[in-house]
């Protein structure tokens, strides 16, 4: 016979989708909240987002060649982690910091546990709160935006979060003046790491996912509407000391963990009900960090500690198979 | 009611026995390869724990303190959690011999467990009173059941996983709980004390 | 109007295009035919007919063996030339009767036809059992099987399977279209037969001109045709009455427990014949299609008709076929050549050419939870299949493997190209092993 | 200091009551030989005796009176171990390896089509009986080197299994992975093996295989009594394989081998480690 056929199980069929294709829609759905970055802190932004990117793919090659692994830069994980590891950083941080952000996130949280598909936590994620543990001076050394700049001296200023957060620590109430900004905060005039910034950015990024079917609406949906509802609830009850809702959904890191970094498949929950208890835990544990623990930001601890709990919520959500009886007594 | 409250929510996710004090860790490591024996181990735990805490307290309070002998607590607490452990031990063979094999060596050793003689002695050291003293073992028990169950489950998942050959085993469970304990500090700060 | 459906599943690309407005075409006798003894699920036939001798058309060549097996008969008349193994589309050689046809097509002696308003229940039932009927839809299951439900479970309603899910197949609609009256008589038989009046006949709602057809012809009768939404896999049997009556069938039960019985309407058309006209099951309707193939059809083939020749009757190939699939993209199976013949079960045959064969490697799972979203059994194949691979099989158990109808949506639906169900049916198979084995 | 004395006392007294209490309470009764036997035996769970794994088969030596002499892994040492602890004559075990017998990789022998899918031997060999055209050669898949509990076999580049002779103790676990039969336990001392399974006519083996046996016969006559050919596949007659080694070199498709000399071509296993055992060890 001269060529021979091709055999195996059924299906032989397939819908085509890959995840190279997926990652690579992340990518492009980061890439408004990343210009933003770009536009509002200028040169130093985009430093930060080459070193971080480079520096990922740079360590996944290094592991992979180390541990005779085949080659998997291709499937673009390890950039999506580089790019989401800067947008987690002010745009302010070092070279050297990058980098060890890059080394934690692919090498430590990532490459050990065996590569794609495997890590239990969010790479980028442990590595910005290993940053933030070791380094918190530069990890909270925001620059206020400036437009374009090309200077890597800019003006501090301290995120919406952080402001509030002092304000009640030292005087017991909010500042006075903090309503005013939403404009600004929507779209992404005001301090902060690089993907915290743009509200109206993000919310495109994430809607174009939902779009293209590579995430689903079930952990965005439910960890904003658990923001909102909880601390709805705080500032009802004493509106001087708990800012309200809109508030929290604007400001700080929550757009950015709610609509890219809950949804990273491989740290998540496979079921749609596993989803929705994510997003409800990490809705909580966002507001109550944020309200009552000694972090300004509960974003990224909320999502490691959900993430740790994956396997459990997957093991007691699993949907009802068909044709499930209830054993009769 | 509000101090209890804090001091459960405190000793279950600020304070957690294993992840921010680092007690414990040996049962933390040997027996969280499977969420059952986790549970399992967790539960042998607790009620070890709140008894101990019972016990000794009453034992400091009525038995050393009156007696002037507080240089023996050392070992009249570690005498009870001994006798104790060894109660469960026997309760455990008789009722569930699946679990009592899956725990193996790890059972007898709760008796040296750091955890549970490190309650005894928190709870004297901060001088709580006797419903706290039982407040604060309940919460630090479930504190350590949460933190085996957890740790169980990503071992689980870890298990399916082609971790690279040096990796496998303890050391990779040995990181996995260093992130796990990364991601507890959120809770940093969450109640004074 | 929200059509009928059930949760989970997903959209193939149907590719009916190729056959659907192809009227049934009758395939010509081959020289010779190659009728297998094993064409059902359950003991094969034992042939009673040696090398030699001269048969007729519609005679007995292999007996029943059992409860769960029906009798194989002579496609056409001519000479056995050879009772021995021959490949079969199961992929082995397996016993065979090899006839050489003479041409002349002369039918036996068939059995006398019965008049349904007359005959009893157990007449009706041996003869559907002795024309060889089963199930028609690929999964051959001996249809008087089905059809003697134990007295402990009532069944109250028929359905007619005229989905016809699979991507590619159209040999159910060309028959509703073209075949109605044979429907309705076996539609008939059925109702005789179990004793019921409610009926359901489930076609998807992308064959507007058979629900039509149907629709007219079942105007004045116990039946009611549902148009379901399109969606694979709707005609899956538990999917099926899921849909259309809303009952769903306990895991591990069938659908008797709910008081249903499903057929597919090539299998009714065929009870029609054998009770109605005394004709055995010699023949079917298959679709030919593929990109392979220069034109795809809908034939009528003889049992035992080789593969090629169907090939040929379509105009042989456009390019050299990469995969030969017999059945539907999603479970039918591979073929190893074209020399296999056409069984009862053929509902189809595809020739894929090599841009459909994706030869992409596996990457590692990602745990997008697409398979879990698709999966219209509920459980979670992606989890099964990580234990299958490791030999974990009580794990792969506690999470409802044996639970899988195999339909392939996860694996359809894999980013990263696993072969989930594959797996899942490789962890199965270890399950039931080790419980025959006990 | 007497305060000290008594209030310890008396703790102790109290919790010693207690105890006993219990102890009476839930008493579970445990032969202590179980525990001993346990103690002797390798740990692998390997399943080689044909109970579930080694606490399984302490019982059943205690409780039912299974034979000591089951444990492959742990070899006669075990076995005199277990015997003595059960006060029972230790019985011999001929010491078994198992041994792959094919040498058809890629390479060397065709296959009937392209295996797309789970690559593992029991997956594939359900898709048209196995994309290799021999009915009896290794799919090289690896089945068998996953199920192995002591890391005894390699897949070579080419699509074989290799079987290390120096880490294969003889449990079976490959046997019972294998869906082809192509690995075979052998006794240990014998080296001489036909590493081929096809038991088709030559004219066939030849169409599909450069390495399998084609039943010529030559063996057999070269070296006598060594061989026997049983459905046009040789075999080594193990009582006489040390007379065998003749038939080795006069095989015209190369399908003999001695292991004692080395292993199949792309294995990183060395002969050099494999001396065999001194003849008839048990």
């Amino acid at each position: 016979m001269a060529n021979q056929l091709y055999l195996s199980s059924s299906p032989h069929f397939s819908s085509g989708e890959s995840t190279d294709r997926l990652m690579r829609q992340v990518i492009y759905a980061l890439l408004p909240a990343a210009a933003v970055s770009v536009y509002m802190f200028g040169l130093p932004a985009l430093v930060t987002l080459l070193i971080c990117t480079l520096a990922s793919i740079g360590f996944e090659a290094v592991c992979q060649k180390l541990m005779g692994r085949p080659r998997t830069l291709g499937d673009g994980s390890a950039a999506l982690t580089g790019i989401l590891l800067a947008l987690n950083l002010p745009a302010s941080s070092p070279w050297w910091m990058s980098l060890i952000g890059a080394f934690v996130a692919i090498v430590i949280a990532k490459q050990i546990y065996g590569g794609l598909g495997c890590n239990p936590f969010n790479p980028a994620l442990v590595a910005r709160v290993v940053l933030l543990i070791s380094f918190p001076v530069q990890m909270t050394r925001w620059t206020a935006p400036a437009p374009l700049s090309l200077s890597f001296d800019s003006v501090t200023s301290a995120t919406p979060l952080g402001q509030a957060k002092e304000a009640v620590m030292l005087h017991g109430a909010l500042p006075a003046d903090l309503a005013a900004g939403f404009g600004d905060f929507f779209l992404g005039r005001m301090g902060g790491s690089l993907g915290e910034v743009s509200a109206l950015a993000l919310l495109l990024g994430g809607l174009y996912l939902i779009w293209k079917k590579v995430i689903t609406w079930h952990t965005p949906v439910s960890y904003l509407a658990t923001v909102v509802v909880f601390s709805g609830i705080f500032w009802l009850v004493d509106g001087t000391r708990y800012p309200d809702p809109l508030f929290h959904l604007l400001t700080g890191g929550l757009l950015l963990g709610a609509f890219f970094m809950a949804t990273d498949m491989v740290t998540t929950p496979v079921t749609p009900r596993g989803m929705l208890v994510f997003g409800v835990g990490c809705g909580l544990l966002t507001v109550l960090i944020r309200l009552f623990g000694g972090y300004p930001e509960g974003v990224s601890f909320a999502i490691l500690l959900m993430n740790a709990a994956t396997p459990l919520i997957d093991r007691y959500t699993q949907p009802k198979k068909f044709g499930f009886v209830l054993e009769k007594a | 009611m509000v101090e209890l409250i804090l001091i459960l929510i405190s000793a279950i996710f600020v304070n957690n026995f294993v992840l921010a004090r680092f007690l414990g860790i040996c049962p933390f490591l040997g027996v969280s390869k499977k969420v059952e024996t986790a549970l399992g181990m967790g539960m042998a735990v607790t009620f070890v724990m709140t008894v101990a805490a019972v016990v000794t307290w009453l034992i400091q309070y009525f038995i050393l303190i009156p007696f002037n002998i507080e240089y023996l607590q050392t070992i009249a607490f570690i005498l009870v959690i001994a006798s104790l452990v060894q109660l469960v031990e026997m309760v455990i063979q008789k009722v569930s011999p699946v679990l009592y094999q899956s725990l193996g060596i790890f059972l007898p050793l709760i008796t040296t467990n750091c955890a549970v003689l490190g309650l005894a002695v928190l709870n004297i050291q901060k001088g709580y009173s006797f419903l706290e003293s039982v407040v604060f073992a309940i919460g630090a028990a479930l504190g350590f059941t949460l933190a085996m169950v957890l740790f169980a489950g990503l071992r689980e998942r870890i298990d399916l996983c082609p971790v690279p050959k040096s990796f496998r085993g303890t050391a990779i469970a040995l990181v996995t709980a260093g992130l796990l304990s990364l991601a507890f500090m959120g809770f940093a700060g969450l109640v004074k004390g | 109007m929200q059509l009928k459906t059930f949760p989970g599943g997903l959209h193939p690309p149907d590719n009916k295009q190729w056959s659907a407005h192809k009227p049934i075409e009758d395939c010509p006798l081959p020289e010779e035919l190659v009728v297998p003894l094993g064409q059902h699920i359950g003991a094969p036939a034992v042939p009673c007919v040696a090398v030699g001798d001269l048969v007729k058309r519609g005679q007995v060549i292999g007996e029943a063996k059992g409860f769960v097996s029906v009798p194989v008969h002579a496609p056409t008349s001519g000479e056995v030339i050879a009772v021995e193994d021959r490949p079969h589309p199961m992929g082995r050689d397996l016993p065979a009767v090899v006839i050489r046809a003479d041409g002349e097509d002369a039918w036996g002696d068939l059995l006398a036809p019965l008049d349904i308003a007359i005959a009893g229940i157990d007449e009706l039932r041996q003869r559907i059992l002795s024309c060889g009927i089963v199930g028609m839809g690929g999964a051959t299951f001996p249809a008087h099987v089905k059809l003697s439900p134990p007295d402990e479970k009532p069944i109250d309603t028929l359905i007619l399977n005229g989905v016809e899910c699979e991507p590619f197949l159209t040999a159910d609609h060309r028959l509703m279209l073209e075949e109605s009256d044979r429907i309705l008589s076996g539609i008939a038989v059925l109702q005789k037969i179990l004793g019921v009046r409610q009926t359901f006949i489930g076609i998807e709602a992308n064959k507007p001109d058979a629900i039509e057809r149907l629709s007219r012809a079942c105007a004045d009768l116990p039946v009611e045709v549902i148009p379901l939404e399109v969606k694979y896999p709707q005609g899956a049997e538990k999917q099926l009455i899921l849909a259309c009556v809303g009952r769903e069938v306990p895991s591990g039960g069938l659908p008797m427990d709910v008081g249903v019985v499903v057929q597919n309407v090539g299998t009714c058309a065929a009870i029609a014949d054998a009770v109605l006209r005394g004709i055995p099951l010699i023949e079917r309707i298959a679709t030919i299609s593929g990109p392979a193939l220069v034109e795809a059809k809908n034939l009528r083939v003889r049992i035992g008709t080789p593969l090629r020749k169907l090939v040929e009757v379509c105009g042989g190939t456009r390019v050299e076929p990469a995969k030969i699939i017999m059945g539907g993209p999603m479970m039918g199976m591979t073929q190893l050549s074209l020399e296999v013949p056409a069984i009862r079960g053929t509902s189809g045959l595809l020739l894929f050419t090599a841009d459909q064969v994706s030869t992409r490697p596996e990457g590692p799972c990602i745990r997008c939870g697409r398979c879990v979203r698709a999966c219209p059994a509920h459980i979670l194949p992606t989890t099964i299949a990580a234990y299958a691979r490791l030999d974990l099989f009580e794990e792969a158990e506690a999470y409802n493997a044996l639970d899988c109808i195999e339909c392939g949506c996860c694996t359809y639906s894999c980013p990263a190209a696993l072969p989930l169900v594959q797996s899942i049916r490789y962890a199965k198979n270890a399950i039931l092993a080790k419980r025959r084995k006990v | 200091m007497i305060a000290a004395v008594i209030s310890l006392g008396g703790i102790g007294l109290a919790a010693a009551v207690a105890l006993g209490v219990a102890a009476k309470k839930f008493a579970v009764e445990v032969d202590p030989r179980e525990a001993a036997i346990l103690e002797v035996l390798s740990g692998a769970n390997c399943g080689a005796c044909g109970l579930p794994g080694c606490s399984a088969y302490a019982k059943a030596v205690v409780e039912e009176g299974v034979p000591a002499n089951l444990c492959s892994p742990g070899g006669q040492a075990t076995i005199e171990a277990i015997a003595a602890i059960m006060g029972v004559a230790a019985e011999a075990m001929v010491p078994q390896v198992a041994v792959v017998r094919c040498q058809g990789d890629n390479r060397k022998a065709k296959n009937k089509f392209h295996y797309l899918g789970l690559q593992d031997c029991n997956a594939a060999q359900r898709i048209a009986d196995g994309p290799k055209t021999c009915p009896g050669g290794c799919l090289g898949l690896g089945s068998c080197e996953r199920v192995c509990p002591f890391g005894a076999i390699e897949m070579t580049a080419d699509g074989i299994a290799v079987i290390s002779r120096d880490k294969c103790t003889g449990c079976k676990k490959c046997v019972a992975a294998c869906p082809r039969n192509v690995i075979a336990m052998t006794p240990r001392p014998a080296t001489v093996h036909v590493l081929c399974n096809s038991h088709d006519k030559g004219a066939v083996v030849r169409k599909y295989c450069e390495v399998g046996c084609i039943g010529c016969q030559i063996c057999k006559k070269t070296a006598p009594g060594a061989y026997l050919i049983e459905d046009f596949l040789a075999r080594v007659v193990y009582e006489q394989e040390q007379d065998a080694a003749p038939g080795i070199e006069k095989c015209p498709t190369k399908c003999i081998r001695d292991f004692a000399l080395g292993y199949p071509e792309g294995s990183s296993f060395k002969a050099a480690e494999s001396r065999p055992e001194p003849e008839h060890a048990a």
